[in-house]
């Protein structure tokens, strides 16, 4: 395993003479355990996975067949039903995370100048989080229930419309969005609150002698700041909003029809429920392909930022 | 160029290969009456692009070493 | 930012954070409320909210559907995997943060093994499981399908990726000076990491604990797939409660709060370190 | 490590002569996957002395119904063995017998012809039969019929003003068209009079089963059976036609059923009959009388009623107790499915509010006492719904891909009950995914 010349940057002092292992050995074998497990389970699969994609794959008819060339990504590629969810996930993302960001900053800024019970509404935020998808998704299904649940009830009683929250095509997939904001919202504000009181005060101090306006501080000052750690949360939550499979397992199955059925869900229709491994394979790879291109963007600045620090000595 | 710089560059191109393929599949390969030529055609175009990306980055690292080079020399001309 | 603000504006913020916390709380409440509920209270309209509590239902979940069985072995699993990755992780995000092992490349690919969609894998996965269980490793190590060791290692495999990401920036914030004079005093470097770096990481190393066990304990496929009885985990459990009958909402509920509570419990103790750690040593003061 | 220790035990027994071989010191172990809840539950505790009887050890995984069948099949794909005994759909039997899951038990019930014909032909035709053997027992049925307040149909305001309405008598609904009527004119709002009382919540005519569940199509399925059609043809084909008949049938209905109609399955409906919400269902699961007639005791001066689905045709089915191929006990699990669906377990099963497969058990008398009613005063119309159907058998129960049709069918079913796509796309587009799998034509076995 290689380590690029700047990696020699913490130079042993003299005294490494005595630990005897050099710099380079000593790093490799730190992250040695790490990778045995990454590489067994995530390369083992992947490969098989691979496989699978060239072959006919129907495992309920029994094992793995012969080998079809690129018949499989041919079938993926013409299948509506694939780019459907392709579609449900982008919309599904771009929506949930973008309202995440805003509430959850919108939220810290509004902690942040809280002073009173600062403990206890923090406690109270984080609980969402504790909570599993699989399990509280139910009990939003039952909030969500049109004829027995809380949330029409207090609408009807304040006299505005009663929406089927999950089986009204048009908005079940805003209701998951709901859902989703419900859950990891919190998540985005304490890390912006956190990123918030770590601000450090000078500048502030400084900003507020020269009589700039909020808006000034905050365009010029808090964001760029704070832009890293946003920028971190935004990449982690898209990721995991992308690989949503939980909260529509549990709320609508994909339904009404294929209304609410992401990527990962249709996934989960063709290889669990039909068990036609090839295709799930299939869309499985092409799923890694577009997520590793975006992740080259994306990621290449936080690894940069990293890769940076680690070489300054 | 060294391995870091080799292992990113060989990455990129084979994403760059990959894509070709799919994008291929996607858009191009139905214009085709046989998929045996289209199936040829497309490992051509993508090997080519990645096989091109490669080089090319290549050239570039090749470049800003010699000019580190170049620097390096000068500042030992000036010590001197 | 330091300005007083005026009466007015902290009543309007007191206002919004009141229904801030409501939205956020609510459900958590409702699901608690229900579990108190007799079969009659839960599915009618209008919804009750005052009804004559009662403890069947936890009666039935914990003692007839026995879920603190489910309990223990999340309990387990959750524990160990969590034990393990924050130790392979720190490890390793010690390393790419100080020496930079493959100049990001390979902290790259581990991060890029978290996009492939798990319900891809998790076929290989029972497949692989099912023929190292047969294995004399595999036996020794419980490995095999419905035994904890195979949920544990999904779970480190899962987690490793997230924990060693947020891990990395905390390393990076230590300044080396510290380990620099430390090495001088002719620590070695197990030493060093030991008695210098890793406590000053405790924060960083804590919060990812936290998150790595949440996780775990809120993981619901691969729990499904790899296990069947004598390894499921609370989330599969729950699912034992959807019944010919329908879903027992009363034991469903009693059976979420049952599990939800230990996790709810260890953030709000864990709040302070957690809201501490959160900034990834992103922003640098 | 017990267990080891056990064989030592069971060696030196029969070293000493065999005296106690008699005793169970090494019992088989075998286990039954199957679903969660009372059903199970009730008959978990009549494994005991199945126990006993064969020095066995049961054991019983209980996993949610939406989940069984991948859990089952991954299971057997990967022939771990892990479950001897199978809870099957019926949509699911065909699939596991082409593809080798499951053992025929056609010679393990060569002498027990009398067990086999206890179960109602119909039931046997639908659940146990495939290919000319036999595939194990049905132990508990679900077939469908209809639940209706009674009080409603018998409320003379009501009769007069649906008599004026409609200009023939209020009645249970013989055909589909009555039916629609009839959920058409209980359909009121909150405020409105319903048997001379005003309703203090809006109320249903019917309530429908179109949530993503694969339960609307069990609802259709009496809708396009009782045209004397079909989902697939002779030729494996989707009935395009036919289909979308049915579902514009199912679309006439839609209007005059809770909104949550489209987020539930049968609990949803259940709940709202209990809540006084509905007046009665489409074609619905009869083994769950004991449930609905729970809406007596909720709703004052309402009596409930289980009458069989307009044109006498609906969905019969039954989970099917099978046993794997990859089981490593077979003879004991086959022992286990005659004795979970055999007469004794069967009546006791029946006593603890079970809906029996057995024809001896459904036309016992003692079930047919007002006592009973509460917990078994749906085997009458059970037993008048086999008899309609005699002769019945639905192809989609004949094709080894029925499993994955039923699975998915309900989506295109579902998009229509919503509004998203016509009736005629949903049966067009039902047509092109049973196309996609079963790769052409869907084999069908006779």
């Amino acid at each position: 395993m290689p380590t690029s010349p700047a990696s020699s940057g913490f130079a042993a002092p003299p005294a490494a003479g005595r630990a005897g292992l050099s710099d380079r050995w000593f790093s490799v074998l730190l992250i040695t355990p790490a990778m045995l497990i990454t590489l067994i389970f995530a390369i083992l699969p992947l490969v098989q996975a691979l496989d699978v994609t060239f072959r006919m794959g129907d495992l309920s008819r029994g094992r793995i067949g012969d080998y079809v060339g690129l018949e499989n990504y041919r079938v993926v590629f013409a299948d509506a039903a694939f780019w459907q969810a392709g579609w449900v996930t982008v919309k599904f993302t771009v929506v949930a995370v973008g309202l995440q960001m805003i509430l959850g900053i919108g939220i810290a800024f509004l902690l942040h100048g809280a002073t009173f019970a600062k403990g206890l509404t923090r406690s109270l935020l984080i609980l969402p989080l504790a909570t599993s998808a699989a399990v509280t998704g139910l009990f939003w299904r039952y909030l969500y229930d049109t004829q027995f649940g809380v949330m029409n009830w207090m609408l009807g009683n304040l006299g505005l419309p009663e929406p089927n929250w999950l089986g009204d095509y048009t908005i079940a997939l805003w209701s998951v969005v709901l859902f989703d904001i419900w859950q990891w919202t919190p998540f985005v504000a304490l890390i912006a609150l956190a990123g918030l009181q770590a601000l450090p005060k000078e500048p502030f101090e400084a900003a507020e002698l020269d009589g700039a306006s909020r808006w000034r501080v905050l365009t010029t000052l808090t964001f760029p700041l704070l832009k890293p750690v946003l920028f971190l949360v935004l990449v982690l939550r898209t990721i995991d909003c992308v690989r949503l499979y939980d909260a529509v397992a549990v709320l609508t199955r994909g339904g009404p029809g294929t209304a609410t059925e992401t990527m990962t869900f249709y996934l989960y229709r063709t290889g669990l429920k039909l068990f036609r491994m090839d295709y799930a394979s299939t869309m499985a790879i092409f799923f890694l392909y577009v997520m590793l291109v975006a992740a080259v963007f994306a990621l290449t600045p936080l690894l940069k930022q990293f890769t940076d620090r680690a070489k300054e000595a | 160029m060294s391995f870091s710089q080799g292992w990113d560059a060989g990455f990129k191109s084979l994403l760059i290969y990959v894509g070709v393929v799919f994008f291929w599949l996607i858009f191009l390969e139905r214009h085709f009456a046989d998929p045996g030529t289209s199936v040829l055609l497309m490992n051509a175009v993508g090997i080519a692009l990645g096989l091109g990306f490669f080089l090319y980055r290549r050239r570039i690292c090749r470049a800003e070493r010699a000019a580190a080079a170049v620097e390096v020399a000068a500042l030992l001309a000036e010590d001197r | 930012m330091q300005r007083k603000p005026s009466a007015v504006v902290e009543i309007l913020r007191y206002g919004a954070i009141f229904l801030v916390l409501g939205f956020f709380v609510f459900p958590i409440f409702w699901m608690v409320l229900t579990s108190f509920k007799p079969e009659e209270a839960i599915m009618v309209s209008p919804p009750r909210f005052f009804f004559t509590p009662t403890t069947e239902n936890y009666v039935h979940a914990l003692h007839d559907k026995n879920f603190l069985f489910y309990i223990k072995n999340t309990l387990i699993i959750s524990v160990i995997s969590t034990a393990i990755v924050v130790a392979f992780g720190s490890l390793a995000a010690y390393s790419f943060a100080r020496y930079n092992v493959g100049d990001g490349h390979i902290l790259f690919f581990i991060l890029s093994t978290k996009m492939m969609p798990a319900i891809a894998v998790i076929l290989p996965y029972f497949l692989i499981f099912r023929d190292v269980g047969k294995t004399a490793v595999g036996k020794s190590l419980h490995l095999g399908l419905d035994q904890h060791g195979a949920l544990i290692v999904s779970y480190v495999m899962f987690n490793l990726p997230f924990a060693i990401w947020l891990l990395v920036s905390f390393f990076q914030d230590i300044p080396r000076s510290l380990e620099h004079s430390a090495r001088l005093d002719g620590l070695s470097r197990i030493q060093v990491l030991r008695r210098v770096t890793f406590p000053l990481a405790a924060p960083g190393i804590a919060v990812t604990a936290v998150f790595t066990l949440i996780f775990c304990w809120n993981e619901f496929l691969f729990a499904y797939i790899l296990t069947r009885k004598a390894a499921s985990t609370v989330t599969v459990g729950v699912e034992s409660f959807f019944t010919l009958q329908g879903i027992l909402w009363g034991p469903v509920a009693a059976a979420a709060t049952i599990s939800v509570a230990p996790m709810l419990i260890f953030v709000l103790v864990m709040q302070r370190y957690m809201v501490r750690g959160l900034t990834f040593g992103a922003v640098r003061g | 490590m017990r267990k080891s220790l056990a064989s030592a035990g069971l060696l030196a027994l029969l070293s000493s002569g065999g005296a106690f071989a008699q005793e169970c010191t090494d019992p088989v172990q075998i286990t039954w996957s199957t679903i969660a809840g009372f059903y199970t539950d009730a008959m978990a505790s009549f494994v005991k002395s199945f126990e006993d009887a064969n020095c066995a050890k049961v054991t019983v995984v209980n996993i949610d119904n939406s989940q069984l069948y991948n859990k089952q099949v991954i299971e057997m794909v990967g022939q771990t063995g892990a479950y001897d005994v199978v809870t099957l759909e019926t949509a699911e039997k065909a699939e596991f017998a082409e593809n080798g899951f499951i053992r025929p038990m056609t010679a393990f019930f060569a002498d027990k012809q009398d067990l086999l014909n206890d179960v109602s032909p119909t039931l046997r035709a639908m659940t146990v039969e495939y290919k000319g053997d036999v595939w194990g027992l049905p132990y508990y049925t679900y077939s469908a019929g209809m639940f209706v307040r009674q009080d409603l149909l018998d409320d003379p305001t009501e009769k007069e003003a649906f008599k004026a309405k409609y200009g023939y008598d209020l009645a249970a609904p013989t055909t589909w068209e009555q039916h629609r009527d009839i959920a058409e004119f209980f359909t009121r709002k909150q405020g409105d009079m319903l048997k001379g009382q005003p309703l203090d919540k809006d109320f249903y005519g019917v309530g429908l089963m179109a949530g993503p569940f694969p339960e609307i199509q069990d609802e259709m399925s009496a809708m396009i059976w009782g045209m004397g059609s079909d989902w697939l043809n002779a030729e494996g084909k989707v009935p395009v036609d036919d289909v979308e008949k049915a579902m514009d049938m199912y679309l006439r209905l839609m209007p005059f059923a809770p909104p949550a109609a489209l987020t539930v399955t049968y609990d949803g409906v259940m709940n709202q009959m209990k809540d006084c919400q509905i007046a009665m269902t489409a074609g619905f699961f009869l083994d769950q009388w004991p449930n609905a007639v729970k809406t007596e005791e909720n709703c004052p001066g309402a009596t409930m009623a289980a009458i069989e689905a307009p044109l006498k045709k609906a969905y019969v089915g039954g989970f099917l107790l099978a046993v794997s191929s990859s089981s490593a006990n077979p003879e004991m699990a086959e022992k286990f499915v005659a004795h979970i669906g055999g007469p004794e377990i069967q009546q006791q099963f029946a006593e603890m509010g079970g809906a029996s497969t057995l024809t001896s058990v459904l036309t016992n008398p003692m079930f047919a006492t007002p006592e009973k009613r509460a917990t078994n005063g749906q085997y009458a119309t059970l037993n008048q719904v086999f008899e309609s159907m005699a002769g019945f058998s639905s192809n989609l129960f004949k094709t080894p891909f029925g499993a994955k049709i039923y699975n998915t069918m309900q989506i295109p079913l579902q998009s229509a009950a919503s509004g998203q796509i016509s009736a005629r796309e949903a049966a067009e587009q039902l047509a092109a995914d049973v196309e996609k799998i079963c790769g052409g034509p869907c084999p069908i076995a006779n």
